[in-house]
């Protein structure tokens, strides 16, 4: 199913809550409200023609201009054996969805794709979006104390972590080359 | 309370094996004169193994490995004694399991003294250390037992001691040169296939229920 | 150069002890000394070596039989009453007894001989000897089985140390061992911990002192040899359980637990296997058994009847299990257990498990030689030999010992087997403790009661000398025949087969040239 | 000096107290076991002693020993399941804590 | 906000027999497996929470090797992130750099000579095979047979002789860029492939015969860690992991990239015990298949290469304009089926030559998620078994 048909039937089952759709760009995708995410998120995955039962990634987004965050899921449809006669469905789709910058509170997927799991922790990890209802929404690639979310724009890398000395060019007077 | 319990155990275990020792120690132990079938055929044994030995180690030698190996098996068992880690206990046991296989070796008894190094030390000690390790919380356990009872185990098993050891002194034992029958394995085996078939075999059938009680007690639930 | 200011404090250089020093100094100078010469003359250097250890082992046997003959002829009660400390014979009747004898020099000889005639000189002498072979056989084992692993893995082995193959590689990794640091885990059992690598190596030595080379090449002849060795290798488990548990290390119990339960479980199925040569013989003394097999291969005991050449198998997969050889590696499988119980060990503790290791490599493997295959006879009978009509003289013996028994052949057999247990470890996967556990006592432990029982009908009913036992004993000397030989033809196969080594396919064009 | 039956006596008689004292202070079930092995060898001892150094032929005292060897080890895996049994239920190997009749 | 009602997380107890729980029963243990351990592959960490043998949790914590590869991509040109690429999965710096590439070709709209275009399909799947054989060999050495790594490694270092002969490395190529590739073939580079592909394609059958259907192999893992379709999917499991399982599903079938759709080639996918050529006791989706279909793979990638070789058109090997590229204020996600499953790159530009946003979507990261989920309940010698059959390289796992 083509992108733009697939944004005509989530504008119909959704109406107000597909905030925005970008389909003239190279990569497709919708714009999806906070407050209906979820049940957006089940209906792609359960709904008999979307059948997106794959989320392949979570990229974070910084958009400083607009002062948010943003969570992009891409979504694909695999065939398995067994699964239904829907589950042939060979498309793939990606969703948007924005959240504020200085709150950014999203809910979790994971429960619908279990996938989302690690890619949220990872957002929360390095963008820092809080996903509401997550199980076990620590740190994944970064060590537990560490400061900050380092993927956003505004960050600062520490000088020094637990004694270690970073950005050492600098610091020791050491020949270079 | 527990201690007192714990004591009153002790005192009742060692009253009991020093009435038994007591009474078998006071006994009359046969001389070879009580039993004058058997002398002639020990001392026609004597003498072939006079000819034919050639593990008959000279006294001297003899003596400095009984007091060696008499002195480990006795340091072994004390270190049991005064250890508190499990497993450590197990290792001193270990010693006083292979100087006794020694002192058997000594004494003639090498099938035994091999048995006792494959079956004590090979089997039954690593069960032990097997035991320690699957119902141990932290490496090292120890129960602390109250000074109190240590000193009065001490003081019985002490007792104990020199009780039997003046028993033992002051019964007239035979003194047989050290030149006795070397036991062969045939004539071993003889023996057990014959006389003594029906300890063997309930021997056996007793392993089995201990086999088979064991991995059930092992691995019963709750 | 500015000093980098890190958070960790900078070690102290490690102090090496005296004796590592010694060690370490003793080992340098024999390199130096030796390493030259060997580059220069590697070949006739090593066949040299070889034939000088066999001519001066024998030799020293040939003096010991000489006195003894001298002491025998001189009184006959004289071995019996020769204690530890007690000779019979004055210097001046071993002279007579030499100048009788015919042999030259006889003067100087018999101060010489003199001491031989007291039991403990003998045992000092022969203790040493047996010592110095066992402190070699580890050694050489673990350097033939690098270099068979290269092979079969198309690398090329250890090649650098000594010159000639890498000759002297196990012992300069020994050197090295022995000066590196002794470590020991903060919260580990220290006495325990360092107690353990000995429990775990003496017992295997003890063994050999039981293992007889040949029919008179036994350090003490004990009529319960068998069991004893099989204790000594029940014990060296001990030595491995303590090492696990007084690491204090979680990978280190994995690994003793998996010991104590292979252990204790494929020693019954060993046994079992055991029994069935002393049934067949009737003696647990090795020597005795051993020499039940000198007619030929086949009178060898696994070709004495179906069963025994089962047991002789089922023998074979226990005593892998027991020496924690591969398929069974388990108590120190390195890619789940990290090494297993000898995670924290290092330096010559870590190096005592190795020893162990393969002393008890050795001595299983001579267990099965003597039990199973023919002990120290060749293929040839010995009747053979007889009727040649070779005499009793030196070079007759040589003869005999060459091509109809000896040590020589004993321990070819026990090298040959050793090779299997190497190439069995480079072929095949590790096997899972579940599976260990069940190939043995669902497995091994049945089909040992089955071939006992079957054995002992077979002995009982089955005459031995007859059709059927002629046609079994035939057909089953030919699988093992020709099992013996594809063996070898796969190794040589394979040998002459194998693909060249690692970037055979040469890159002659770079990107610019 | 030669070595009589006297001296192993004595040497057993060491030996069973030491196992006797083990037995008594121990709490830890898997102790307790161990005296007892150590009782155990004492007697076997005893036994070995005399088959050795009494008059007459036979080895009664030697078949006694191996079959308090067979025993032991009976024993001792037994022993051994009934601890780990102990453990599962009240979580210790402490004897004290086992008083209670509900395992 | 915790209203919604979420799935639970599975009891780690749940998939095991009542009968096992009931066994012996010891000491539960929280161990610790790496993250310097030699069955990890690296730096992985497991938790595990066991009794004895028997494995309760497998909780994988990872990040040891984080590198921060994203945030440096919003920091460099694209020319000049390539080399990070590589280093991500390093095992397989062909496809991560081919990844970058088509990326950044397709938000840029570089076009892409035909003949860059097959020598990068014939450096991919080179690339593939030198990486299944890292993972053929080392999956034996976690199940204990060291010969098989070593056989693998021989023949990788042919074709990594060949990678040399191309770029001049043997690990980091960054050979394949934007818009092509950066120099052509070498001299007589076909004719020695030719030679290598004559040489290597039998000597898979000698791979199989030693380790994937030796007996104590197939009892190690088969029905072992077992991951069913909808599992894998559920936890977008990609690559060989998916295949294993069942589902037909290869992006180079299903979404053909660079020039797949010239080439025939077949993808091989989990089969059950008893089919031709596996093992009985071997069930779709456990670790032997995760393990047969890598070798599988390799034969088809010898296909796809002989086909290039055959096919391979003159011209140039590069676009004429690949530097200094201006990135539209646009973004681009694509997916290339790597050797260990689908890489993905997000690419976000702003109108500078420099991206916005560059994120990594590795496929290690994806199929190690789901440890937990299939390691409770097994035995300690099948973590080994389980992690090295899922075949992960932390480089690319924590970027």
């Amino acid at each position: 199913m083509a992108p733009e048909e697939i944004c005509i039937i989530l504008k119909q089952e959704f109406g107000d809550a597909v905030a925005d759709t970008v389909l003239s760009a190279r990569r497709p995708y919708a714009v999806i409200a906070i407050d209906r995410w979820r049940d957006v998120a089940a209906f792609l995955r359960d709904d008999g023609r979307m059948r997106f039962n794959m989320l392949q990634c979570i990229t974070s987004l910084d958009l400083v201009k607009e002062n948010k965050l943003a969570a992009v899921y891409d979504l694909f449809s695999v065939p398995v054996v067994g699964v239904g006669p829907c589950a042939v469905l060979r498309h793939h789709f990606a969703v948007r969805v924005e959240v504020d910058r200085d709150n950014p509170h999203l809910p979790t997927v994971s429960h619908i794709w279990p996938a989302a799991d690690w890619h949220e922790r990872e957002a929360f990890d390095l963008m820092g979006i809080v996903f509401d209802g997550h199980s076990d929404l620590t740190r994944i690639l970064c060590p537990d104390d560490w400061v900050g979310h380092p993927l956003r724009k505004d960050y600062e890398f520490p000088l020094e972590y637990h004694g270690i000395p970073a950005n050492t060019e600098h610091e020791i007077n050491s020949p270079r080359h | 309370m527990i201690e007192q319990r714990q004591t009153k155990n002790s005192f009742l275990i060692v009253g009991l094996v020093l009435a038994a020792c007591a009474s078998s120690a006071s006994a009359q132990y046969p001389t070879p004169e009580n039993r004058p079938a058997r002398a002639a055929e020990s001392e026609l044994n004597a003498e072939e193994s006079v000819v034919t030995s050639t593990v008959a180690p000279n006294s001297a030698v003899e003596a400095a490995l009984f007091y060696l190996f008499g002195g480990t098996l006795l340091v072994s068992a004390l270190g049991v004694c005064v250890t508190k880690s499990v497993v450590r206990m197990a290792t001193w046991l270990f010693g006083a399991l292979g100087a006794a296989a020694v002192l058997y070796f000594l004494m003639g008894a090498a099938f035994l003294g091999a048995i006792q190094l494959i079956v004590y030390a090979g089997g039954t000690l690593i069960l032990i250390v097997f035991g320690v390790m699957l119902t141990s919380k932290s490496p090292w356990v120890r129960f602390d037992c109250p000074r109190i009872e240590m000193w009065a185990a001490g003081g019985v098993v002490g007792v104990l001691f020199v009780a039997l050891t003046t028993l033992l002194i002051g019964t007239q034992w035979p003194t047989l040169s050290a030149a006795a029958h070397p036991a062969t394995i045939a004539e071993f085996g003889k023996e057990l296939l014959t006389t003594y078939l029906v300890p063997f075999e309930v021997g056996s059938v007793l392993l089995l229920v201990v086999m088979i009680g064991a991995a059930h007690l092992a691995r019963q639930e709750n | 150069m500015t000093q980098l200011s890190v958070p960790w404090r900078p070690r102290a250089k490690q102090q090496h002890g005296p004796m590592a020093a010694l060690v370490a100094g003793f080992a340098k100078a024999l390199y130096a000394t030796f390493a030259p010469l060997v580059r220069a003359f590697p070949g006739p250097l090593l066949i040299g070596a070889i034939v000088t250890v066999i001519v001066g082992v024998w030799a020293n046997y040939l003096v010991f039989e000489f006195v003894d003959t001298a002491l025998v002829a001189a009184d006959t009660n004289v071995v019996a009453e020769t204690g530890l400390f007690g000779g019979l014979l004055a210097i001046t009747e071993v002279r007579a007894g030499l100048i009788a004898a015919g042999v030259p020099g006889a003067g100087t000889l018999c101060y010489l001989l003199y001491p031989l005639q007291y039991g403990l000189v003998r045992d000092v002498i022969g203790a040493g000897g047996l010592l110095g072979f066992i402190s070699v056989i580890p050694l050489y084992v673990i350097w033939w089985e690098r270099k068979v692993a290269g092979r079969i893995q198309s690398r090329t082995g250890p090649m650098r140390v000594g010159g000639w193959h890498g000759w002297s590689q196990s012992m300069a990794d020994g050197i090295k061992l022995i000066c590196k640091e002794d470590l020991c885990p903060a919260d580990a059992d220290r006495p325990l911990f360092k107690l353990a690598p000995y429990l775990a190596f003496v017992p295997a030595i003890l063994a050999f002192f039981a293992l007889p080379f040949g029919t008179y090449w036994v350090f003490r002849e004990v009529d319960v040899a068998l069991v004893f060795i099989l204790a000594m290798l029940g014990i060296e488990v001990l030595g491995v359980i303590l090492a696990g548990w007084a690491s204090n290390n979680k990978w280190s119990v994995y690994g003793a637990m998996r010991e104590a339960c292979q252990m204790v479980s494929y020693e019954i199925p060993m046994g079992m296997a055991l029994l069935i040569p002393i049934m067949a013989v009737g003696t647990l003394s090795l020597t005795e058994l051993g020499d039940t097999q000198s007619g030929g291969w086949t009178s060898w005991i696994v070709f004495r009847n179906p069963f025994t050449f089962v047991a002789a198998i089922a023998y074979y997969i226990a005593s892998l299990a027991n020496c924690k050889r591969a398929p069974f590696d388990l108590p120190e499988s390195e890619s789940e257990l990290v090494a297993g119980f000898h995670t924290e060990y290092s330096g010559f503790r870590w190096s005592l498990f190795f020893f162990g290791e393969y002393a008890a490599m050795f001595v299983v493997s001579g267990l099965c030689v003597i039990l199973f295959f023919g002990a120290w006879y060749s293929p040839l009978p010995m009747s053979l030999a007889e009727s040649w009509g070779l005499g009793d003289s030196l070079i007759a013996r040589a003869i005999k010992g060459l091509l109809f028994a000896g040590p020589l052949w004993f321990v070819g057999k026990c090298v040959f087997l050793l090779y299997v247990q190497i190439w069995i470890r480079w072929t095949l996967p590790r096997i899972r403790i579940d599976q260990v556990l069940y190939a043995c006592i669902q497995v091994l432990l049945p089909l040992m009661m089955v071939v006992l029982m079957g054995h002992t009908l077979y002995e009982l009913f089955v005459p031995t000398h007859g059709l059927v036992w002629s046609i079994f004993n035939i057909i089953l000397s030919l699988i093992g025949a020709v099992a013996v030989l594809g063996m070898i033809f796969i190794a040589t196969y394979g040998f002459w087969n194998r693909v060249g080594l690692v970037g055979s396919l040469g890159v002659e064009t770079l990107p610019g040239s | 000096m030669s070595i009589g039956l006297l001296h192993y006596l004595i040497l057993s008689a060491g030996v069973l107290c030491c196992g006797l004292f083990v037995m008594m202070t121990k709490r830890n079930a898997i102790g307790i076991l161990i005296g007892i092995e150590l009782v155990l060898n004492s007697v076997n001892i005893n036994f070995i002693a005399f088959d050795r150094y009494r008059a007459g032929g036979g080895m009664d005292g030697q078949i006694a020993a191996l079959f308090v060897i067979v025993l032991a080890a009976a024993e001792a895996a037994v022993a051994v399941a009934i601890c780990m049994n102990l453990y599962k239920n009240i979580n210790t190997i402490d004897v004290d804590r086992g008083d209670a009749l509900h395992g | 906000m915790s209203e919604i009602a979420l799935e639970t997380r599975p009891d780690p107890l749940a998939g095991t027999d009542k009968s096992e729980q009931g066994d012996v029963r010891t000491e539960e243990m929280l161990v610790n497996m790496g993250p310097q351990h030699p069955a990890t592959h690296g730096v992985l960490r497991i938790v595990l929470r066991t009794d004895g043998e028997l494995v309760l949790e497998a909780v994988p914590h990872i990040g040891y090797l984080h590198r921060c590869a994203e945030k440096i991509g919003e920091n460099l040109a694209p020319y000049q992130y390539i080399p990070y690429t590589d280093r991500m999965d390093y095992l397989a710096g062909m496809n991560n750099n081919q990844a970058f590439a088509i990326a950044i070709e397709r938000l840029a709209g570089v076009e892409v000579p035909l003949r860059a275009q097959y020598i990068r399909v014939m450096f991919a799947e080179l690339n593939r095979i030198a990486s299944h054989l890292v993972a053929f060999g080392t999956y034996g050495l976690d199940m204990g047979a060291f010969t098989p790594f070593l056989y693998a490694f021989r023949e990788r270092e042919m074709i990594l002789d060949l990678f040399e002969s191309a770029c001049g490395a043997r690990l980091t190529y960054s050979y394949i860029t934007i818009g092509g590739v950066t120099d052509d073939l070498p001299d007589r580079f076909l004719e020695v492939l030719d030679e290598f592909m004559d040489y290597f394609e039998p000597k898979i059958d000698e791979y199989n015969q030693l380790l994937s259907f030796n007996q104590i192999f197939v009892k190690r893992t088969a029905d072992v860690g077992v991951i069913s379709a909808e599992d894998a999917v559920r936890w977008a499991l990609t690559g060989p992991v998916l295949r294993a399982s069942g589902v037909n599903w290869d992006l180079r079938k299903s979404t053909p990239y660079e020039i797949y759709d010239r080439f025939d080639f077949d993808i091989p996918i989990g089969l059950p015990g008893g089919s031709e050529g596996v093992p009985r006791a071997v069930v779709v989706g456990d670790s032997w298949n995760r393990h047969i279909v890598k070798v599988w793979e390799m034969r088809q990638s010898c296909r796809i290469i002989r086909q290039a070789m055959e096919q391979m058109p003159e011209g140039p090997h590069i676009a004429a304009k690949t530097k200094n590229l201006k990135l539209p204020d646009d973004e681009i996600y694509i997916e290339i089926e790597n050797p260990r499953g689908q890489l993905g790159f997000y690419v976000r530009g702003d109108g500078t030559q420099i991206p916005s946003r560059v994120k990594v979507r590795g496929p290690s990261f994806c199929n190690i998620s789901v440890l937990n989920h299939i390691g409770s309940g097994c035995l300690l010698a099948d973590i080994p078994a389980i992690v090295g059959s899922i075949d992960i390289v932390m480089g690319e796992c924590d970027r």
